[in-house]
């Protein structure tokens, strides 16, 4: 039982839970900040398994990012403090049921197969190699999809732009 | 307690996904309704890093995949946010059951 | 290298230099809508016809980007098909205060589906999949103003992540049991253990979803009908076709070592999905919905030559999909320029446009027909070597299914028919104005539409492509 | 091109003359224009009658066929005197024949001329009455509105009914046979405004129709047999018992009787109807709404003895199987002495006239059944030929006489004349003879020919020889009935002034028609015409002639005592057996019955079931398949349900239900 | 002698009518189109007797043969046989006469005679095709214009009527389908060419599933019993020229096929299944003419009396000897040119009583004499009246019929003889009412047939009586091909 092993099960436990949480209470607040922890603790699985480079990113990414936008839009479309409407229980209890068939089926399948892995020398993932491998354009170069991303977040931009920022005749 | 695995990861994704995709179904307020999107495909990035450090740690395939992956979700959530507060213009309520106009 | 690079990436290289061309002006001058519509469209034209120049074949970046003549080919149709859109909508276009911004993300669109067509990664595919729907997804909510534009293009992209969730797990799955997401490597690892069926299942939903199989295909009505015309054409035509060709890669090499579960899962799938898409076809009264549902159906057909694991499958469904590019089109030039002029979006209301616009009536009816698979329209033709190639297999019963598929199919295009040419009506659709551009995109489509099937050399060429 | 043109002459004119005749010269055109000169009339003044022609029409065709009846007359002299005979025996000569329709190797329809005695005959009898009936028509249809088309019809029959009598081919002969049913039709509907004419000649056209039904599958059966359908082979083939395929239609049997048999009688069932043989004769009398002269022709003179005709063109065969020879005598016999029955019964002229032909027939019908093939034995046929003859003369004779009669009075009903003698002198004796003829009184024509018929019937059949002699009796006295009736009974009421008779036209036909019905006993039939073709002598017992004579005479006294004035005796006496008097009135009710069978059980039974079925089961079902797929795609809308998160539950419920269904169920690898 | 001209033609006077201003210009432009393909027909007559003459024994004569789709084996491959050429003669004939009635159409003249003539292409095409493909390239292009036709210019309930037929037709042609794709991929060899696979002996157990999917989708275009409820109500509520048509040319595309496709190319599947087919067929023939005798309108009782005579062509297949077949063709000629002439005349009465109940006329004979002498004529013709087509078509059956010696056939040929009686009744039913009695007050002042009808009578009573007199040409012309058939159907070995 060493350290690493309590960690492990403590960031799984905050992941899970916040996770659960994130998708059940009904305060809207609240489930933003669920899941942000949910998300720092996938973070933290990051760092335990010494994938540092991720983990900075999921915090950069998601933590800064994405969930403050998420909280913005919040500010935006809601009152503060009202709840979220109920579920329907009918559906709660249908999805549930659908939820857990498909994770059960999956982790089934997932430890009735035996995983073969390489036994090849590992490729550590430092920040220098992810770097060279990020701008490759040989075999395991990644700088086309690289490229294919930006000309995506462009698109993204432009269309955020297009429907978000109304021209001025549609607002008044 | 045994030794945290691939295994015990692999459960934590899968669990994950599953959460995320039962808030997908069950919320209501279309915006809850993307953070359950967010679950899910963080949980396929843990996927992707737990293969490649478990499996195959020779190439940063997994790696570069979850990279992307964040990347991705960002602005498909930029996107879905823009397009979520465009409804609230026309529609004055993010209320998934609100929206149902178009069917049968 | 640098040669390579430019002759084999042609057609993606052209493509983002018109974005950033447009981009450009968007922000550098102030030229009014008519112009720069008739700019576009040169270009279009331009990116068309250069499709057919400086073809080759080969490998970039180790393999994550691969090209060949059929890809060049599949490439330059869904060129064809974009030009097109230009000049059927250009009505709408001129209208819209977005009209660049439109065409940027269509071609990012356009772009992604490229990358998806030469793609030699799981990654690479990923990517380009969601470059080619998430712009999509903003474009259908250009009719800012419309609640319904605004439910379809949330409904699309909320439907779309959930998809590409769904996907991302099967990649994940398949990169762990095979350590590659490289299409050239994965086939050897595979050998059909259940964990990969749940894997290919997992990825091949993504295709269904942005294909439209029954049961992933539920967005589809509700977004062609919310979305602007134009958008719902993109999507019904140049998306789908593009899906359809890179399934064919997919199922043909990577997944080959499968190919009796695909074969099977195709099969089931295209009975349902045809069944589905010709029963809601049935009763639809708005006209885009009522053409979702027929090219559900449609698709139902494409996966009956899918099935065929064979060269004359392939061959067929491009094939197929060229022609379904003239004939769609047509049919949504003709609703989109009713609706753009009338608001009238209703088949009822179609009652008696024969008396008043007989041009159009011919245009849709030959659009009809080509999709019902009626002689001597392409659409005859291409639905017959979708089902001979179906048939290789020597499973007759599917055959005749689809085949009876055919029948209900045709009752309901011949509802339109009827109400467009017989049914009385005291006010008439009023005489339509089309514009030239938009003339001349339907006389292509109609062109089109009756000669890629008399010509033989069309689909010959095809074969050639793939041999 | 001439090539082509080679081809299309080669067509239409091949002509293969089969025999040199002993003159040396070939008879093929002549023979061939008898009929096609009538027909020739009909197309001329069918196109062209009504617009173009207009009155002369009448003289057009009747030109026509004068040339046809000279031709026929020439022909008939040929043969006989001339090179018919050769050795004693008449030939059966086909001096023309080409084939028109091959069906299968040795199997064909050939349009060809035959000539024997009986066809010869029948020649000169159909070309004589028939110019007789057109001379006479002149006269009696003058001012008709349809003046033209009346003479094309007739033009039309005659064509038929020459061509029926020469057919060398027995599907020949079948072509004929229809034309000549439609030709009649044609006639009888001719006051096509009139609802019973109308009624009439549907009757007459559907019942015939119903009896070449039999008629068509005899044909078929001899012909499978046979293997041909050429009278010539056929009769040698189905004759001479060594030959396989006379084995084979004897051997083969169905219900217990031979084919050979089952053929003949299917035969005769559709001479049967042609000749209205009991039970098929009830279209005749109904027929007598046509033009009197039609009647004349048609109905009494030839085409209703085509049956007679048809079975003795078969009689060699039917001569192989005495059950079928059975049934044609007892269908004779019944057919004469009912028609008799009737006949004293009713009131109409024309009917009385109509029953009559049929009883007539009748007697033809079983001088044939009772006769047998060659030599004395063969006098039954020879006996029904000459009856036939006989009986076309003073028939028509009968019939032409009524038509005057009609006229002038223009009424059919007994009850309308009476003491006509005074007004239409020539008629009144033409009549006379023609009844004194017919009641068999000698020396008159009939006299003749039913004595060497009740001859050949005794030394056949006894109680068929009694009943016959009956009969004759009935027939003399319905006879003078008829003729005491028109002529006497009462003095005469005519109203307003009234034309006389007709007047040269119609009175010419009468008196040489009456000639021939005074004379024509005297010609020495059985040189002529016999089964064999070998003379016949026929002998001729005084002592065995009383018989009928006498009976003949009592009807004629009976007929006088009662109608020779007017009294009420006649009423009283069908007082005295009422029940038996009304149904032959009413005609014994066969009417009533075909038209249960026809109404009720085919139409209510059959038809309108048939056409409800098909209205509501085998169209409903297609309806019904239409609709439910309609009603499918209603009831499955709600997937459509526009919630975007049961899209995502179904989503992922098809992904979950395909990975079980191909890793557990369905997993071929 | 190229027999392209024949799908040509058509489609350039289509073209022309597509061009020209005024109805009047379209009238006479089809009018001359038709004619061009009626003398064209005979010259391809001529042309084929003088090679048959000139001993030209070949069994298709003027064949000719493009690769069109080469990755499917697919060759535009023409010719003929006697058989086609007597179609191509009916098609002709009906054709020209259908342009002829049809002179004062006034709703969008051009649009009809386009798709009239379309339709006429397609007839001829799918005679000369030899190779499946074109062939039922050809059948399905005759589908649309039969819709449209009826749809637009039709009367009565007649957007049913459209759908119905279109539907079932397609559905027939849909079974066509299968069963092709089951010999192309079946067969020992990929090809859609007739000539071909009937050279190559195709598997039995492939037979037993591709004749009965292959006739009975013929047998739908030529009402084959119980697929024929679209004839009635196609038919009735079609105008003249497309019933006409339909009954005349495309009721005759199904019998061909049945007997050029599925009885020569797989005579195994023909011997199997030759039972149910007279069974079917008789059934239809009987059942046809009782539900005649109910029908009131004319159009109604000319439909269905169709179904009985068309029940003679598939009993005549069915009956596999070869005199039946020769007859199942003439019967095809015959009642192509009977059917279309009766509905040629009921037009024409319908144009001036403006009804089609029998019981609402009466005496028309007296106003309308050419009209109602028509009228008795095709009716004598309809009941197999001795010198008309029809008597040979069905005694040509009937002989054949016999044939067979065994209980089965005989009793099934009796059947089918029966149905002359009955026709004859409601065929006389129909003058009787129609033509005879007293003439109604409101008829009295009808005029007769204008020279455009009179015309089209005339052209079709003469094919009528040409065949009806002189039916040696035409027996000679089609014997020989039905002997080819026969002896493919003599080699096989009987019974399995």
């Amino acid at each position: 039982m060493s350290g690493s092993t309590i960690i492990f099960y403590m960031l799984a436990a905050l992941t899970l839970v916040s996770g659960v949480l994130a998708v059940t209470t009904r305060q809207i607040f609240r489930a933003a900040i669920f899941l942000l922890f949910s998300l720092i603790g996938i973070a933290g699985l990051y760092f335990w398994m010494q994938y540092d480079f991720v983990a900075a990113v999921q915090i950069v990414v998601y933590v800064g990012g994405i969930t403050v936008l998420i909280i913005f839009s919040i500010f935006l479309t809601q009152q503060a403090g009202d709840l979220l409407p109920k579920p329907k229980i009918g559906r709660q209890i249908f999805s549930a049921l659908a939820a857990f068939c498909g994770f059960s089926l999956t982790m089934l399948q997932l430890y009735q197969h035996k995983f073969i892995g390489t036994s090849e020398e590992p490729l550590l993932p430092t920040v220098s190699n992810i770097g060279d491998r990020m701008l490759g354009v040989e075999a395991n170069g990644f700088a086309l999809p690289f490229e294919v991303v930006s000309v995506l977040l462009l698109a993204a931009m432009i269309g955020c732009i297009v429907i978000a920022l109304r021209s001025k005749p549609a607002t008044t | 307690m045994m030794e945290p695995g691939l295994y015990h990861l692999l459960f934590i994704s899968a669990a994950l996904f599953f959460i995320g995709i039962f808030g997908f179904f069950t919320r209501r307020n279309l915006i809850t309704m993307l953070m359950s999107i967010e679950l899910v495909l963080n949980s396929v990035n843990l996927n992707f890093i737990a293969f490649n450090k478990y499996l195959w740690p020779n190439k940063m395939d997994g790696l570069f995949f979850s990279i992307f992956v964040i990347a991705i979700a960002a602005a498909e959530a930029a996107v879905a946010i823009a397009i979520i507060i465009n409804l609230y213009r026309t529609h004055h309520s993010i209320d998934v059951e609100s929206t149902e106009e178009l069917k049968f | 290298m640098l040669n390579d690079f430019l002759i084999l990436m042609k057609s993606e290289l052209v493509i983002a230099f018109i974005i950033f061309l447009l981009l450009f002006i968007k922000v550098g001058t102030e030229m009014t809508n008519d112009r720069l519509l008739s700019l576009v469209q040169i270009l279009l034209l331009a990116n068309f016809i250069y499709s057919f120049f400086f073809i080759a074949e080969g490998d970039l970046f180790g393999g994550l980007f691969t090209t060949n003549t059929l890809m060049t080919f599949q490439k330059s149709i869904l060129s064809l098909a974009v030009y097109l859109i230009s000049l059927l909508f250009s009505d709408w276009l001129k209208k819209s205060e977005h009209m660049l911004e439109f065409f940027m993300l269509m071609l990012s669109a356009v772009l992604g589906m490229f990358f998806m067509i030469s793609s030699g990664s799981l990654l690479m595919f990923f990517l380009a999949l969601e470059l080619s729907t998430i712009p999509v997804a903003a474009m259908a909510n250009f009719d800012l103003e419309k609640k319904i534009a605004s439910e379809a293009s949330m409904k699309m992209i909320l439907s779309s992540a959930f998809s590409s969730g769904i996907l991302l797990f099967g990649i994940s799955m398949i990169y762990g049991i095979t350590g590659s997401i490289n299409f050239a490597e994965i086939p050897a690892l595979l050998d059909g253990s259940p964990l990969q069926i749940l894997a290919f299942v997992f990825l091949f939903t993504a295709f269904a979803f942005k294909l439209s199989i029954v049961p992933f295909h539920l967005w589809t009505a509700d977004v062609y009908e919310g979305a602007p015309v134009a958008v719902t054409s993109f999507l019904s035509v140049v998306s789908k076709g593009s899906i359809a060709f890179i399934l064919l890669t997919t199922l043909y090499k990577t997944f080959a070592p499968m190919h009796e579960i695909w074969y099977n899962m195709v099969i089931l799938l295209s009975i349902v999905t045809m069944i589905v898409g010709n029963l809601f076809a049935l009763r639809q009264q708005n006209i885009k919905r009522f053409l979702a549902f027929s090219s559900i159906a449609q698709v139902g057909f494409i996966l009956v030559g899918l099935s065929s694991n064979s060269i004359e499958g392939s061959s067929s469904v491009v094939y197929f999909v060229l022609i379904y590019v003239f004939s769609n089109l047509a049919a949504f030039g003709v609703a989109g320029a009713i609706s753009q002029q009338t608001g009238k979006e209703r088949i009822d209301d179609f009652k008696g446009l024969y008396q008043t616009n007989p041009f159009i009536s011919w245009i849709l009816a030959l659009a009809l027909f080509s999709l019902a698979g009626i002689p001597p329209t392409a659409g005859f033709f291409g639905k017959l070597f979708l089902i001979t190639a179906g048939a290789s297999k020597g499973n007759y019963l599917f055959i005749t299914i689809a085949a009876l598929n055919l029948i209900v199919s045709l009752y309901y295009y011949l509802r339109v028919i009827r109400s467009v040419f017989m049914d009385k009506n005291e006010q008439p659709i009023e005489i339509i104005y089309l514009n030239p551009s938009a003339k001349l995109g339907m006389i292509i489509c109609g062109a089109g539409i009756v000669l890629v099937g008399l010509l033989s050399w069309v689909y010959d060429y095809i074969t050639t492509l793939i041999m | 091109m001439e090539n082509t043109y080679y081809i299309i002459m080669n067509d239409l004119l091949q002509f293969t003359i089969l025999q040199v005749l002993p003159s040396g010269k070939s008879l093929g055109w002549a023979l061939l224009l008898i009929p096609l000169l009538p027909l020739a009339g009909f197309l001329l003044l069918g196109i062209f009658g009504r617009k173009h022609i207009g009155n002369v029409s009448g003289v057009v065709g009747t030109t026509l066929l004068l040339a046809s009846t000279a031709l026929a007359l020439y022909t008939a002299y040929g043969y006989f005197f001339d090179f018919g005979k050769v050795d004693g025996v008449y030939q059966k000569l086909v001096p023309l024949k080409y084939t028109w329709l091959q069906f299968s190797p040795g199997v064909s329809i050939d349009m060809g001329i035959i000539l024997d005695p009986i066809s010869v005959m029948m020649l000169v009898v159909v070309t004589f009455i028939s110019l007789m009936v057109h001379i006479y028509s002149l006269g009696y249809m003058k001012g008709e509105e349809r003046f033209p088309t009346y003479y094309a019809f007739l033009g039309l029959f005659t064509f038929s009914m020459l061509g029926l009598v020469m057919s060398s081919n027995i599907f020949q002969l079948y072509i004929f046979w229809e034309l000549v049913g439609v030709s009649s039709f044609l006639l009888i509907g001719y006051y096509y405004d009139k609802p019973s004419a109308v009624a009439a000649c549907k009757k007459a056209f559907i019942v015939t129709r119903f009896a070449d039904l039999g008629f068509l599958i005899g044909i078929l059966t001899l012909s499978f047999y046979a293997g041909t359908l050429d009278f010539g082979e056929l009769i040698q083939r189905l004759t001479t018992t060594a030959a396989p395929e006379f084995r084979a239609i004897t051997a083969a049997s169905f219900m217990g009787v031979s084919a050979l048999t089952w053929a003949l009688v299917l035969v005769f069932i559709g001479g049967a109807g042609k000749s209205a043989m009991f039970p098929l004769h009830i279209w005749l009398p109904d027929a007598m709404e046509g033009p009197t002269p039609v009647s004349a022709l048609i109905h009494a003179a030839t085409m209703v003895v085509a049956g007679v005709f048809l079975v003795a063109r078969l009689f060699p065969v039917f001569s192989m199987s005495a059950p079928a020879l059975d049934v044609v005598m007892y269908v004779g016999i019944t057919s004469a002495l009912f028609a008799a029955v009737i006949a004293c019964t009713q009131t109409d002229i024309k009917r009385v006239l109509a029953y009559s032909t049929m009883s007539q027939i009748g007697f033809m019908m079983f001088a044939l059944g009772v006769s047998g093939n060659g030599g004395e034995s063969g006098l039954g046929f020879t006996a029904s030929m000459f009856h036939l003859f006989t009986h076309a003369m003073f028939k028509a004779l009968l019939f032409l006489g009524a038509g005057s009669v009609i006229h002038f009075i223009h009424s059919n009903e007994m009850k309308d004349m009476g003491g006509l003698r005074k007004y239409l002198p020539i008629t009144h004796i033409t009549f006379l003879i023609a009844c004194l003829a017919i009641s068999g009184v000698p020396p008159f024509a009939g006299f003749f020919s039913k004595e060497e018929i009740l001859l050949a019937t005794y030394h056949h059949n006894v109680v068929i020889y009694y009943i016959a002699l009956v009969t004759s009796g009935l027939t003399a006295f319905y006879m003078f009935r008829l003729y005491f009736r028109i002529f006497w009974n009462r003095g005469a009421i005519v109203h307003g002034e009234h034309h006389g008779e007709g007047g040269f036209v119609m009175m010419m036909p009468l008196v040489l028609l009456a000639v021939g019905a005074a004379l024509a006993g005297f010609i020495h039939f059985g040189n002529f015409v016999s089964s064999d073709g070998k003379p016949l002598k026929s002998v001729f017992h005084l002592q065995f002639s009383i018989a009928p004579v006498a009976l003949g005479l009592v009807g004629i006294a009976a007929a006088t005592w009662l109608y020779m004035k007017q009294s009420n005796k006649s009423e009283s006496i069908a007082k005295a057996l009422n029940g038996f008097y009304k149904a032959a009135y009413h005609k014994f009710y066969i009417d009533e019955l075909y038209l249960f069978v026809t109404k009720k059980i085919i139409f209510n039974l059959i038809g309108r079931p048939a056409a409800w079925f098909d209205k509501n089961v085998v169209n409903g079902l297609v309806n019904l398949t239409g609709d439910s797929t309609l009603g499918l795609s209603g009831r499955i809308k709600g997937f459509q349900s526009g919630k975007v998160q049961q899209y995502a539950i179904y989503f992922l419920a098809g992904v979950i239900g395909l990975a079980v269904l191909f890793i557990y169920i369905w997993h071929p690898l | 002698m190229n027999l392209t001209l024949l799908i040509l033609l058509p489609l350039l006077t289509a073209v022309a009518i597509l061009l020209m201003r005024n109805a009047t210009q379209v009238k006479w432009t089809a009018l001359i189109g038709s004619a061009a393909q009626f003398v064209f027909a005979f010259v391809l007559l001529f042309a084929f007797r003088n090679a048959r003459a000139g001993g030209n024994e070949a069994q298709m004569l003027f064949e000719l043969k493009y690769d069109w789709f080469p990755a499917w084996h697919i060759a535009f491959h023409l010719g003929v046989d006697g058989i086609s050429v007597a179609m191509i003669l009916l098609t002709s004939f009906v054709v020209i006469a259908g342009v002829l009635v049809s002179w004062n159409v006034t709703k969008m003249t051009k649009e009809f005679f386009f798709l009239l003539i379309l339709l006429s292409m397609g007839a001829y095409g799918f005679f000369i095709s030899l190779d499946l493909f074109i062939l039922f390239f050809f059948l399905e292009i005759a589908v649309i214009p039969k819709y449209l036709l009826i749809g637009v210019w039709g009367s009565g309930k007649k957007e049913y009527a459209a759908n119905k037929l279109a539907l079932m037709l397609m559905g027939g042609s849909a079974l066509v389908l299968v069963g092709m794709l089951g010999i192309y991929f079946g067969g020992t060899e990929r090809t859609f060419d007739l000539m071909t696979l009937s050279q190559l002996h195709i598997p039995v157990a492939v037979q037993k599933i591709c004749f009965p999917l292959l006739f009975v989708g013929f047998g739908v275009f030529t009402a084959l019993f119980p697929f024929h409820t679209w004839v009635p109500d196609g038919h009735s509520s079609a105008p003249t020229a497309g019933s006409m048509f339909l009954a005349g040319i495309s009721m005759k595309l199904g019998g061909y096929g049945c007997l050029r496709v599925a009885t020569y190319i797989m005579p195994d599947g023909a011997k199997e299944y030759a039972n149910i087919i007279i069974v079917l067929s008789t059934i239809a023939i009987l059942y046809g003419a009782f539900a005649t005798m109910m029908q009131k309108d004319l159009k109604y009782i000319n439909a269905y009396s169709s179904v009985s005579h068309c029940g003679f062509v598939l009993l005549g297949i069915g009956m596999l000897t070869k005199t039946a077949m020769t007859g199942a063709v003439m019967q095809m000629v015959s009642h192509g040119l009977m059917t279309a002439l009766f509905f040629a005349v009921i037009g024409m009465i319908y144009e001036r009583t403006h009804t089609r109940q029998v019981n609402e006329m009466g005496g028309l004979l007296k106003v309308m004499p050419f009209i109602t002498t028509v009228l008795f004529i095709v009716g004598l013709c309809s009941l197999g009246l001795p010198g008309l087509s029809g008597f040979v078509a069905e005694m040509t059956i009937f002989m054949g019929s016999w044939q067979n010696p065994d209980p089965f056939h005989r009793i099934a040929t009796i059947a089918a003889c029966m149905s002359i009686v009955v026709t004859a009744v409601y065929i006389l039913r129909a003058i009787g009412k129609t033509a005879m009695g007293p003439l109604k007050a409101e008829f009295n002042n009808l005029d007769d047939a204008k020279w455009n009808e009179k015309l089209a009578a005339i052209i079709l009573i003469g094919g009528i009586v040409a065949i009806g007199i002189a039916p040696f040409w035409l027996n000679d012309l089609v014997s020989p091909a039905t002997e080819i058939i026969m002896k493919k159907l003599a080699a096989v070995h009987v019974g399995m």
